[in-house]
């Protein structure tokens, strides 16, 4: 009885060694490669982007001889979407694997979740994806607390300019029409993009007839199809990323005769015209490129690496995380440091060709410090179309030259022209 | 006396928790602070399982309701002792409100009502987005500390002392009235014991130190979110760290908490996969180890 | 008008509600099983039904045909795997075997949704409409394949109906729902009856599965709330009632369709929750369900 | 006499439609014992819960020392000062003897976490008194049967009641330890304590009451000393029927060769309590066997045993194999088919769905023989064939029970207690039909009773099964000679 528990005991005893030893080589972190964490959501076509994305920027920053003749290193963690997984991950890295910035996520409320701790770890943090205008608004109210949070891509005001720019020369100036309803979920992005398109769609010359928010958990959108239809707008602008397929399916199956412009973030996706069974026919919405555009000399290159390496189109997320990851890279040169201040400094100054246009973030003067610069000069925001399978780019008319087209049912097109 | 195993186990596991912060890394530190988190929610869902005989499926729902209970207050502005302490509150209020239904209803139906009840919490949550950050998570202005050391050291002395009060509450004479109670409501009553006041009493402590330790999780992940406080597969996880480690134990769960932590973080390198064989894993244990190891390393002292 | 289109939508919605429901409710009326896993099956249904039709060239028809399958054996291996040798176990304590079954069926949920996510991707997915087109019913535009989703969820209910209520073999399934010692000493094999009671079930799960990605979509993140609304939608019925899991279904149904149109759609899921917190208090049985 | 501790009078419970408990009343004095009997669902057990609270009176009083408690939550009577002994103990597993015993001397407190000094004194004390003083550190799942009855009179004294409530003292116990139990319930009436025995019957609790109270269907029908009781015309005619009448049918005895039913050995355990002990029997085809014996002597487990519901040691041969093995069904299917005390009905189904379900094994044409047979043999049931069959009547709801077993074709028909709470006029029509059963048909029959004047008229042979064995075995002609006074 009494050697019984002895055994027990040693092999307790045995269990808390080899944690010892397994935690051990974690204070090591010695002079190898410089490490970047890439934090997002494996099982996600737009996370998956991210980490290929930033995968390969590492690559052919390494191929070309690396930072400050040291190789980069990408550690991917999964998030699973979730706050708490992406802080816990955030921590991980910053704490056990000592990476000296992240790349995170494609969603707001996640990059708003880590933007503290950035902030408390004084780790340089860039999101590829998150849009919501919060979290350059809080780089811009305490600067010295905030700096390390980069937005990689356009803030959501920046997006509702965008929308309404090309929705002025697409639908008002050639297709003459007149209304709009929003269709925006409800999430932290959407709000600021929504007051954006209220207060820049009339001034495009469209009246908004009604603003409708849901909640991401929809699925059956016929309700609110019905209930826009009955509106009578010539098209729906929207505000999706947490959904896409199905009020897209449903839009086609229902044949809703509105056209669907706005933002549908997995449209962007390339298996969406898969994933919809070819419903996605028609829809318009802001991405960063598509197949075959080449907005900078870059885009071109960087897209068929990207094929060859993971068989396929990425995600919009694949061209800004690997921009993000070779911002990072600039300004750790320029910088000749790791320090987490000294790389922020140069992030700052960034003005690089990257793959979807001139490479830059907004001052401290800007209410939305370090959000990605917009505007032809920069980053000029594309839209697609998809016409039979294919992501068309359709404006700006200096990229795209070509023509919309919309399935059948899709009325108000030529309602609108009459 | 007899030196028993388990004051072997709690010493070893004592000299542990507190020797961790001299040798090991912060990141398993940060791991650990969860895991003893959890631990403290495993402690409370045992004692209205093994001790009041009551199949709460929403331990989350508790739970919940102290993580967003202290957070809410927090971004209201309060400081963090005073959210901890509403925070708890409102989870107390929650386990009387559980506790009604679980009073009148027999068999399944109460279980029923416990995963109605978080479900009915997660839609709250995601309705009410403006708020509560939606399924995504709520940011709280405040958090414990930023020391790895520091946190672990909150979250140890917490658990300690919540599982020597709860350890002790099961070994005390309340502890023996709600066995009595959970096994045979009649038979208690027989006995004179009221059976409505114990139980209710159950519910509460349970709910105070499943809300009080949701909150503490809140400050310190620095995020209340669905996914680590209230949604089912979090009760899931605690209901198997409980039959894991042992039921009716108290300290069992633990031993279960740790251990699902630590793999499901020690597996993080397979990727999305570690969630599917931490999963499988303890379906196995389930299957084959219904007593749990805590219940098969006491297992010897009973065949005397 | 918009009392007509709120009647028609929520019509078939509900019948899928009620469809994804009865086989539910049917499993726990005859053999006592509340299976957790059940979104996680009509999941693996709808995303294998999808990768058949799509990837797999099976056609519209034959990635159905392939999805119900794919549920079948989902279900099966829920049986065999997790929920019989939890029955048949002799170290867990018949006083406990419902938490057991109750979690064992949670986990391995929990295992199929993280196997299809990284599968699949946790991407929604849509399967191509059986019938394309839409169709005017009294002046309201209906999608034809909406039509044809509310008519097989009634085919198919109608189908269980008359199974139960005409056949030999439902006689059988009624009997064991009601005292299954009874029928043991009749001289019928729980053990077959159960067995039966799964295939039925594995079918309906992997056509509500199947018609659910094919009207709505499905994703792996699903899972989960697919489990919750069935179960909701059967606790409202009451639990094992048949009849009052398709009242339920309704009602939800219903419920959710005009809160949509009238209210907001964001307030979508209230006023349900709203019926079921009170329907448990004060009728914790449900609305057809016995005590 | 001095004045009653215990006053009950006018109690009245209803299930529904059902009158469980009618108007019942009596009183106990300090240091008297009474016995409640009755056979099963007499309402005996009723009364119990309604004394403790367990249940809630409709009408009547229940004065303890002149309080009345009817209707009070079962831990306030209990504090008042009544103690119940349950048949079946549920200790705390997990808990030694001693702390079981602590367990029932804790105050009703949230706050008190740490018992009083005094309670371990008392504790043992207690254990000392009941016989428990050498297991006081024994796990309860250790300990034989009767000390676990031990622990369960210990609990009830710790509150130190004026009233205890006894069900059943003596079930599950051997010869030696009844005396030794009744040998302590008889320090309880020394203590001064009123003390209420609730048993199937007279004979068991017939040395230590001083007055019985018999009921039946819920009435009470008598009221006495023992003697008294079990001369009393009524309380014969509910346990053992009216005269007895045999009606031998000598060309079966003459049949000899292998019975078709061989059992041997038979032993059955429920946790520790040893339900059958030794029990051997056999069945020879077209025989007509009666196992008569009290409730709670054992027949049931004996029929499940056969039946193969629950596990056994010893040997069950049919039609010369064994029946090990198989599943309950597969006996089923086999020719033994049972219709169990508890009927089993598919209570939500009609009369003739039930029917058709006994018959889904024959073939069509022979299915409709068969049950056009019986529709002839029960009238009654071709009448109610549409209905619901929960909501038939006790004795036509027993009809369609065996009906439905008979459906089945069996070679042998085994009927558990088909008279339990019928009315008379039931019981004989219930007795011609099997009558006409044994004598146009070659079946074989198996039949357990407690009420002798049902089980013998047709029988070929009795077997007298008491406290869990075989006491008497031989032809129904002898048994009012050899059994009869001491069957009671």
């Amino acid at each position: 009885m009494r050697h019984r528990w002895m055994t027990r005991a040693g092999v307790g005893a045995a269990l808390g060694l080899a944690l010892a030893f397994g935690a051990a080589p974690a204070r090591a972190a010695g002079k190898g490669p410089i490490k970047i964490g890439v934090i997002a959501e494996e099982s996600a076509i737009v996370g998956q982007s991210i980490s290929q994305g930033a995968q390969l920027a590492a690559a052919d920053i390494n191929a070309h001889g690396g930072v400050n003749g040291r190789k980069l290193q990408i550690i991917v963690y999964d998030d699973h979407s979730s706050a708490a997984d992406a802080v816990r991950a955030f921590q991980r890295a910053a704490e056990q694997d000592h990476v000296k910035a992240v790349v995170t996520t494609f969603i707001s409320e996640v990059a708003l979740a880590i933007e503290p701790w950035a902030a408390r770890l004084h780790m340089p943090t860039i999101t590829p994806a998150a849009a919501s205008d919060l979290i350059s608004k809080q780089v811009h109210d305490n600067y010295a607390r905030f700096k390390y949070m980069f937005e990689g891509w356009l803030a959501a005001p920046d997006l509702a300019r965008a929308v309404c720019d090309s929705s002025h020369d697409l639908f008002v100036k050639e297709l003459h029409m007149k209304s709009a309803v929003i269709m925006s979920e409800d999430a932290d992005w959407t709000k600021p993009l929504d007051a954006g398109y209220k207060s820049c769609l009339p001034k495009a010359g469209l009246k908004v007839l009604d603003e409708i928010r849901f909640n991401p958990d929809t699925t059956d959108f016929t309700p609110i199809f019905n209930k826009i239809e009955a509106l009578h707008p010539d098209v729906i602008e929207t505000g999706i990323a947490h959904v896409g397929v199905q009020p897209t399916v449903q839009w086609h199956d229902q044949q809703v005769p509105i056209v669907l412009g706005g933002i549908s973030a997995q449209a962007t996706n390339p298996t969406f015209w898969k994933d919809t069974n070819g419903a996605a026919n028609g829809v318009v919405t802001q991405t960063g490129t598509v197949a075959g555009l080449a907005i900078t000399p870059r885009t071109l290159p960087v897209a068929a690496e990207f094929v060859k390496k993971y068989g396929r189109f990425p995600a919009f997320t694949g061209f800004t995380a690997y921009d993000a990851v070779q911002a990072l890279a600039g300004a750790m040169r320029r910088a000749h440091s790791t320090k987490p201040d000294a790389i922020v400094a140069q992030m700052e100054k960034t003005n690089m060709v990257g793959t979807l246009g001139r490479y830059g973030f907004y001052g401290r003067k800007s209410p939305y410090t370090h959000a990605l610069r917009y505007g032809t000069d920069w980053v000029p925001s594309v839209f697609m179309q998809w016409q039979n399978g294919k992501q068309v780019c359709i404006w700006p008319a200096k990229l795209c030259p070509n023509k919309m087209e919309f399935p059948a049912f899709v009325k108000s097109v030529h309602m609108a022209a009459k | 006396m007899r030196f028993s195993p388990l004051v072997a186990i709690v010493l070893g596991a004592l000299l542990f928790g507190v020797s961790a912060p001299w040798w090991l890394g912060a990141y398993f530190l940060g791991v650990f602070t969860v895991a003893y988190y959890f631990g403290v929610f495993a402690m409370s869902w045992d004692l209205l399982f093994g001790f009041a005989g009551e199949v709460n499926f929403g331990p989350t729902f508790l739970i919940g309701l102290g993580a967003y209970g202290a957070g809410l207050l927090n971004t209201a502005g309060w400081p963090i002792p005073l959210c901890l302490a509403g925070g708890a509150l409102a989870a107390v209020v929650g386990g009387v409100a559980l506790a009604l239904p679980a009073l009148r209803l027999r068999g399944p139906y109460f279980g029923l009502i416990t995963l109605v009840a978080v479900l009915l919490l997660l839609d709250c949550i995601v309705i009410f987005a403006g708020v509560t950050g939606g399924e995504i998570g709520m940011m709280v202005p405040d958090v414990l500390s930023i020391s790895a050391r520091v946190n672990y050291w909150y979250a140890f002395g917490f658990l300690v002392i919540s599982g020597a009060i709860l350890f002790g509450l099961s070994r005390s004479s309340l502890g023996l009235i709600l066995q009595a109670t959970g096994q045979d409501r009649i038979e208690a009553a027989a006995l004179g014991f009221n059976v409505t006041k114990h139980k209710l009493a159950a519910f509460v402590i349970s709910a105070l130190f499943s809300g009080l330790a949701g909150g503490m999780l809140t400050f310190y992940e620095g995020t209340a979110s669905v996914d680590t406080v209230v949604d089912l597969s979090i009760a899931v996880q605690i209901i198997i760290a409980v039959v894991f480690g042992g039921r009716r134990t108290i300290l069992g769960g633990v031993l279960g908490s740790v251990f699902l932590v630590l793999f499901d973080e020690l597996l993080r390198p397979i990727g999305q996969l570690n969630t599917f064989v931490v999963s499988a894993i303890a379906l196995l244990v389930i299957l084959f180890l219904p007593d749990g190891v805590l219940g098969v390393l006491l297992r010897p002292q009973e065949g005397r | 008008m918009l009392a007509l289109q709120i009647l028609i939508d929520g019509f078939a919605i509900s019948a899928l509600y009620g469809l994804a429901a009865v086989g539910f409710t049917l499993m726990f009326g005859v053999c006592g099983v509340l299976n957790l896993a059940h979104g996680g099956i009509m999941v693996i249904a709808g995303l294998v039904g999808w990768w058949a039709a799509a990837d797999y060239g099976a056609g519209a028809y034959g990635g159905a045909a392939i999805g119900v399958l794919a549920g079948l054996v989902a279900a099966y291996v829920t049986y065999f795997a997790v929920v019989r040798p939890i029955q048949r176990s002799r170290v867990i304590p018949r006083a406990e075997e419902e938490i057991f079954l109750l979690t064992g069926t949670l986990l391995w949920g929990i295992m199929i949704q993280v196997g299809s996510d990284y599968v699949f991707s946790n991407n929604p997915v849509t399967m191509r409409a059986m019938i394309p087109g839409v169709m005017s019913i009294a002046g309201v535009r209906t999608p034809r394949n909406e039509v044809l989703i509310g008519v097989v969820c009634w085919a198919a209910i109608g189908l269980l109906t008359l199974l139960v209520n005409r056949t030999r073999l439902g006689k059988q399934l009624l009997a064991a729902s009601i005292n299954p010692r009874g029928l043991t000493l009749l001289g019928f094999e729980l053990s077959r009856i159960y067995l039966v009671v799964w295939t039925i079930y594995g079918l309906l799960a992997g056509l509500a599965g199947v018609l659910l990605a094919s009207f709505i979509g499905v994703s792996s993140a699903n899972a989960g709330a697919l489990t919750a609304s069935a179960f909701t939608i059967v606790i409202l019925g009451g639990l094992g009632s048949v009849p009052g899991s398709l009242i339920a279904a309704y009602v939800v149904g219903y419920a959710e369709t005009i809160t949509a149109y009238l209210l907001a759609p964001t307030l979508r899921p209230i006023p349900a929750l709203l019926i079921l917190v009170v329907v448990i208090y004060v009728r914790p049985q449900g609305l057809l369900g016995r005590r | 006499m001095a004045a009653p501790l215990l006053d009950v009078a006018g109690l009245t419970k209803r299930f529904g439609g059902l009158v469980a408990v009618k108007d019942v009343g009596f009183a106990i004095a300090p240091g008297e014992i009474l016995g409640l009997i009755g056979p099963n669902g007499s309402g005996k057990s009723t009364v119990m819960k309604l004394v403790m609270g367990i249940e809630k009176p409709n009408a009547g009083r229940v004065l303890l020392e002149g309080i009345d408690v009817a209707g009070w939550p079962t831990h306030r009577i209990a504090r008042a000062g009544i103690g119940i002994v349950f048949q079946h103990s549920r200790p705390l597993n997990r808990q030694t003897v001693f702390e079981n015993i602590k367990l029932a001397l804790l105050p009703d407190s949230l706050l008190k976490l740490v018992a009083a000094p005094e309670v371990a004194a008392r504790a043992r004390a207690i254990a000392e008194r009941v016989g428990l003083g050498g297991v006081l550190d024994r796990r309860p799942p250790t300990l034989p049967f009767a000390d676990l009855r031990r622990l369960e009179m210990a609990k009830a004294l710790a509150r130190d009641p004026r009233v205890v409530l006894i069900d059943e003292p003596f079930a599950g116990l051997t010869q030696a330890e009844v005396a030794t139990f009744s040998e302590l319930i008889d320090g309880f009436r020394r203590d001064g304590r009123a003390v209420l025995l609730v048993d199937h019957n007279v004979k068991s609790v017939a040395r230590l009451v001083d007055r019985v109270l018999a009921m039946y269907l819920g009435e009470r029908i008598a009221e006495g000393s023992a003697e008294h009781v079990m001369q009393d015309a009524t309380v014969r005619r509910v346990y053992i029927g009216g005269a007895i009448e045999t009606h031998p049918r000598k060309e079966i005895d003459a049949r000899g060769g292998e019975p078709l039913l061989d059992v041997r050995d038979l032993e059955v355990f429920y946790g520790k309590a040893q339900a059958l002990q030794k029990v051997s029997l056999h069945v020879r085809a077209g025989e007509f066997v009666s196992v008569v014996g009290l409730n709670g002597a054992g027949k049931t487990t004996l029929f499940n045993a056969i039946s193969g519901l629950v596990p056994y040691s010893g040997a069950i041969r049919w039609d010369g194999a064994a029946l090990a093995g198989r599943s309950p069904a597969a006996i089923a299917r086999g020719g033994v088919v049972q219709c169990p005390e508890t009927r089993e009905l598919f209570g939500q189904m009609s009369v003739r769905e039930n029917l058709d379900l006994g018959g889904q094994h024959l073939a069509a044409g022979e299915r409709d023989r068969q049950l056009a047979w019986l529709l002839d043999l029960f009238p009654i049931l071709r009448a109610r064939e549409r209905q619901q069959a929960g909501t038939l009547s006790g004795g036509e709801q027993q009809m369609l029970a065996i009906a439905r077993a008979l459906m089945m074709q069996p070679r042998l028909l085994i009927l558990d207690e088909p008279t339990l709470g019928l009315a008379p006029v039931i019981l004989e029509q219930l007795s011609k039909a099997l009558g006409r059963l044994r004598d146009t048909t070659p079946i074989t029959v198996l039949l357990g009773e407690q009420n002798v004047t049902f089980a013998l008229p047709h029988a070929d042979r009795v077997y007298v099964l008491e406290h869990a064995r075989v006491v008497w075995e031989g032809d129904p002609g002898r048994f009012a000679a050899d059994m009869g006074a001491g069957y009671l």
